[in-house]
């Protein structure tokens, strides 16, 4: 039961990560891609800021007469991430808009098939 | 969907009222970062997502009079300067890059203008970088004007 | 004063460059920014260099926190030479830009190309420089976003498709190492290279410490297009274009093996690999990565797709180096990765001047053009021995120590694979100069192809000059080794302590 | 306990979020899941007292990730395809699931030994950290300490951040700046095309 309650938070987080690394591997619409690419990302977030939790600790702002806070480091860490994060979200999404001008279609199958007729 | 919008009286008037208060909200949390949530990037996202508003209730066009593209430009390469700057004013006063404490006379002043500053370059680069994106996604899918 | 803040320099100059750069009107203005920053960033690196070659550290604390507290930038022998490599691309990459990028890129794209180009390189350097493995999460990401917007710049609509692809398997690549690196810190608590090696060895029967390896190294495998996580490296190197083709040819995996050697060697200590099969492994995949890709270059009929496939077998060499792991073998890999980016870089350039003459990088259409272009057709020709690694050339230094380190650990297979894969750049590199000076201009090919390379000029001094640095550097590395294999001792002495 | 009950809960709801992406082919359905999937996620990191990540989760996931997908859909989708569905793949997904399965394994297997959820004394709470909350009111007066890791103790961090979003600025730009030259034409290969 310790075992459990002390890492269901991590298994359901890997649960999230997978399906997040399945969406970006197996599907062929390019904007389908990125949206999985985010799903694995958040999920990455989860996984620090569960490494960063404290049970009954507080949010990491410095008050009198509290002790206990939660680890104001992956906070940290993941707030950088995040920003990455949409950096390479929005970068993606411009390469799929040029990609439809230039194909006529976001389907990876379809834009394959145009490179192998040339 | 931006011409959709732009004449419907209830939105125009609503977010007329809305607009100052998200931008005094964002600079709420430009600078209050020390003390509570928040802090440039945060403000940042909030002040462009002001403007990004008014793009879509009065029209990209007028919002774009009120911010042109090429300011948008200066002040995203402004944000990484003076942040990157602040770096090298501390250099020159004899300190490490980045390290605050030279800034004042007291290494706690010299951190809170130290961080004041880079806050300042975080949310302008913030700011003026999603409102380049917004633009560009947005006016991509216009037909070009005969030029 | 200034002294101890040059090796910072050598990241912030041209972090500080790409604003000022990116908001500058049309001109050769952009240009020559970049080519200023890049000079002085690589004579800083050269000032680094000589600084730690004696065997010394430089630490810089960023911020002016103490590590672990704070970040912290750590200088050895081997992050020298990384920067040195990679600065000294740059500084010979920009001055051939100023021409081809004129011809490739729209001109109003310029002062936006040389600040993305600027980033590229802060964020190479950021990597090399330093000691803090978030930190180095933060700047590999610089480095990726920006290659990835340079790459689909190329002409072609592949390239589009290209960087789109490298974006997603770089990302998962990066989102696989921060896993790797949250699983090691709630293990230590730390994100300080130094500080973890420290505390990694009392930890090395943890099930998490192995997965935390196991995410880093896939991540990185990825990064630097190990076979066969190579996918995304053939497309992108043939479709970049000439100028980024270049420079991320000759530094960004480079920069990717260093990462994996400060990984393996720093900061999770060799004898953690040595039990587990990671070193077999690598072992396995090199041998056939070398075969394979070398297989493929061979049957290309794009000159850059054909050097693009020797790059990720040369990159197997320099991987067999880590996957021996003693101290000579290390020795290898950094001496390596020096010369193949100075081979590489001059081959690229070369095969760049060929297509800034006749618009095409299709092996059919170079015929005969070796005749009419001598100076580039005898770049090729050096370059191209200096990858079999005849002797003379610098590329004979790496594959001896290579040998030596696998004869040293009587790993007879490796031996003969090292052996074979020079045979078959023999046969490849053969593949080009046939094309260019055996095959005359008016010949059937030419028929078939549609074009005729008649009256074609040699190319202009501003690339000539840059490529002939390089073809210079690979004879002169063939035969002085002191700053290769003297720095690489260096490093592998600091790198390598508890190997035999 | 309740915290315990509340994180399940949400994680369970995200799990579910996330599988049902994968399923569902409307993108404009897909779209839309993300971002409710995104403001759950801020909610659960309020939860585990991380009130800084959520904001700008909420404003960035939520948000502006959002808006720049839905863009782009806009523009890769004629307006009369309500549905925009993707096109149903044609692959196997045999060596995807694999490739997932081994690695979720892994992962499974990595955190059988970290240390429990909460745990106070983990090593993620000791080393480093702890000197971050004793000693970063003291020494640069911010109580967030959040915003004082970020601006100063890892300021250079922050600074890379910004270099990564500019960077973004600047690839959107030379992607996508400026309005398109052509009617929408499939080009050949090797067409001269101007950005």
């Amino acid at each position: 039961m310790d075992m459990i309650l002390g890492h269901y938070n991590y298994w359901l987080v890997i649960i999230i990560m997978m399906a997040g690394f399945y969406t970006v591997i197996s599907r062929g619409n390019l904007i389908k891609k990125i949206v999985g690419l985010n799903i694995f990302q958040v999920s990455v977030f989860l996984l620090y800021i569960s490494i960063g939790n404290v049970k009954d600790g507080a949010v990491p702002i410095i008050e009198k007469g509290v002790t206990l806070y939660s680890n104001p480091l992956p906070h940290v860490l993941i707030l950088t991430a995040i920003v990455v994060g949409v950096a390479t979200t929005a970068l993606g999404l411009a390469l799929v808009v040029r990609i439809k001008e230039a194909y006529g279609s976001i389907e990876e199958d379809d834009i394959h098939n145009q490179d192998q007729s040339l | 969907m931006v011409t959709s919008v732009k004449h419907n009286l209830i939105l125009r008037v609503v977010s007329k009222f809305l607009i100052p208060l998200i931008f005094l909200f964002a600079l709420y949390v430009q600078f209050h970062g020390d003390f509570g949530p928040g802090g440039g990037f945060q403000a940042g996202v909030i002040f462009s997502a002001a403007i990004i508003l008014y793009a879509l209730v009065f029209g990209i066009d007028s919002a774009k009079q009120v911010i042109p593209p090429y300011v948008l430009r200066l002040l995203a390469s402004l944000g990484v300067l003076i942040y990157a700057s602040t770096g090298v004013a501390t250099l020159l006063l004899g300190g490490n890059y980045l390290e605050y404490g030279v800034l004042a006379s007291s290494q706690v002043a010299g951190q809170h203008l130290g961080i004041l500053l880079i806050e300042l370059g975080v949310g302008i680069t913030v700011m003026s970088v999603m409102l380049i994106m917004f633009f560009a996604f947005a006016e991509r899918g216009r037909p070009e004007m005969d030029s | 004063m200034i002294e101890s803040h040059l090796s910072l320099l050598i990241v912030v100059l041209p972090l500080l460059a790409a604003p000022v750069i990116a908001v500058l009107p049309r001109g050769h203005l952009p240009w020559a920014i970049s080519t200023l920053v890049s000079w002085s960033v690589f004579y800083l690196a050269v000032w680094q260099l000589m600084n730690v070659s004696a065997g010394n550290v430089i630490s810089y604390e960023l911020g002016g926190w103490a590590p672990p507290w704070g970040i912290e930038y750590r200088i050895d022998a081997a992050n020298a030479l990384v920067a040195l490599i990679v600065s000294g691309i740059a500084a010979l990459t920009l001055p051939y830009a100023l021409k081809s990028v004129i011809k490739e890129i729209p001109q109003k794209q310029h002062a936006l190309f040389y600040a993305a180009f600027m980033l590229c390189l802060t964020g190479l350097l950021g990597i090399a420089q330093t000691g803090d493995i978030f930190n180095l999460f933060v700047f590999l990401e610089i480095s990726s976003l920006s290659s990835y917007a340079l790459i689909s710049l190329g002409k072609k609509r592949q390239a589009l498709t290209a960087a789109y692809q490298y974006l997603i398997m770089g990302t998962i690549g990066a989102t696989f190492f921060i896993i790797g690196v949250g699983l090691l810190y709630a293990m230590t608590g730390t994100l300080n290279m130094a500080d973890l090696s420290q505390r990694l060895p009392e930890l090395y029967d943890h099930r998490t410490i192995h997965t935390a390896f196991a995410f880093i190294m896939v991540g990185f495998a990825l990064k630097l297009a190990l076979f066969p996580l190579h996918l995304w490296l053939p497309n992108a190197y043939t479709y970049a274009p000439t100028v980024v083709t270049i420079f991320l040819a000759a530094t960004s995996t480079k920069v990717a093996v260093y990462v994996m050697l400060r990984m393996v060697f720093t900061v999770f200590g060799f004898s953690f690999i040595e039990n587990t099969p990671t070193d077999e492994l690598f072992l396995l995949l090199c041998v056939t990565g070398i075969l394979m890709m070398s297989f493929y270059a061979i049957y290309q009929k794009d000159s850059k797709r054909l050097l693009a496939y020797s790059s990720v077998a040369q990159i197997g060499y320099m991987m067999l180096g880590i996957g021996l792991g003693s101290m000579l073998s290390v020795t290898a890999t950094l001496v390596h990765l020096f010369n193949h980016a100075l081979i590489k870089g001059a081959l690229f350039m070369a095969v760049g001047a060929l297509i800034y003459r006749i618009g095409s990088s299709r092996l059919e259409h170079f015929s005969g053009l070796g005749k009419q272009m001598p100076w580039t057709f005898a770049a090729i020709v050096v370059a191209g021995l200096s990858l079999i690694g005849v002797p003379g050339t610098a590329g004979f230094i790496s594959k001896w120590y290579l040998v030596l380190a696998a004869i040293e650990k009587q790993q007879w297979l490796i031996v003969a694979v090292i052996l074979i894969g020079s045979l078959l750049a023999v046969i490849y590199v053969w593949k080009i100069i046939e094309v260019l000076y055996f095959q005359a201009s008016d010949e059937t090919s030419q028929i078939t192809s549609g074009q005729k390379n008649i009256n074609v000029k040699e190319a202009p001094l501003m690339l000539l000059i840059p490529m002939w640095g390089l073809v210079f550097a690979n004879v002169y590395f063939g035969f002085n080794t002191e700053l290769t294999v003297g720095t690489a001792d260096q490093a592998v002495k600091l790198l390598v302590p508890d190997a035999n | 306990m309740i915290d315990n009950i509340v994180d399940i809960t949400l994680l369970s709801l995200l799990a579910i979020q996330a599988i049902a992406i994968i399923r569902m082919r409307s993108l404009f359905a897909v779209i839309m899941l993300f971002s409710g999937f995104s403001l759950l996620s801020a909610g659960l990191f309020v939860v585990m007292d991380a009130a800084d990540v959520a904001f700008t989760e909420a404003a960035v996931g939520a948000g502006i990730s959002t808006v720049l997908m839905l863009a782009t859909l806009a523009l890769t989708y004629a307006p009369t395809e309500i549905d925009k569905k993707e096109k149903r793949s044609t692959h196997k997904p045999w060596l995807p699931l694999a490739v997932v399965v081994i690695t979720g394994a892994l992962l499974i297997y990595g955190t059988w030994d970290i240390p429990a959820f909460g745990n106070p004394d983990a090593p993620a709470q000791q080393h480093v950290t702890s000197y971050y909350l004793e000693k970063s009111l003291p020494e640069t007066g911010v109580p967030n300490v959040v915003t004082a890791v970020l601006a100063s103790y890892r300021g250079f961090d922050t600074l890379g951040e910004v270099a990564v979003i500019f960077t973004a600025g600047i690839a959107v730009l030379l992607l996508i700046g400026g309005r398109r030259r052509e009617k929408p034409r499939l080009e050949k290969n090797g067409d001269k095309r101007e950005a």
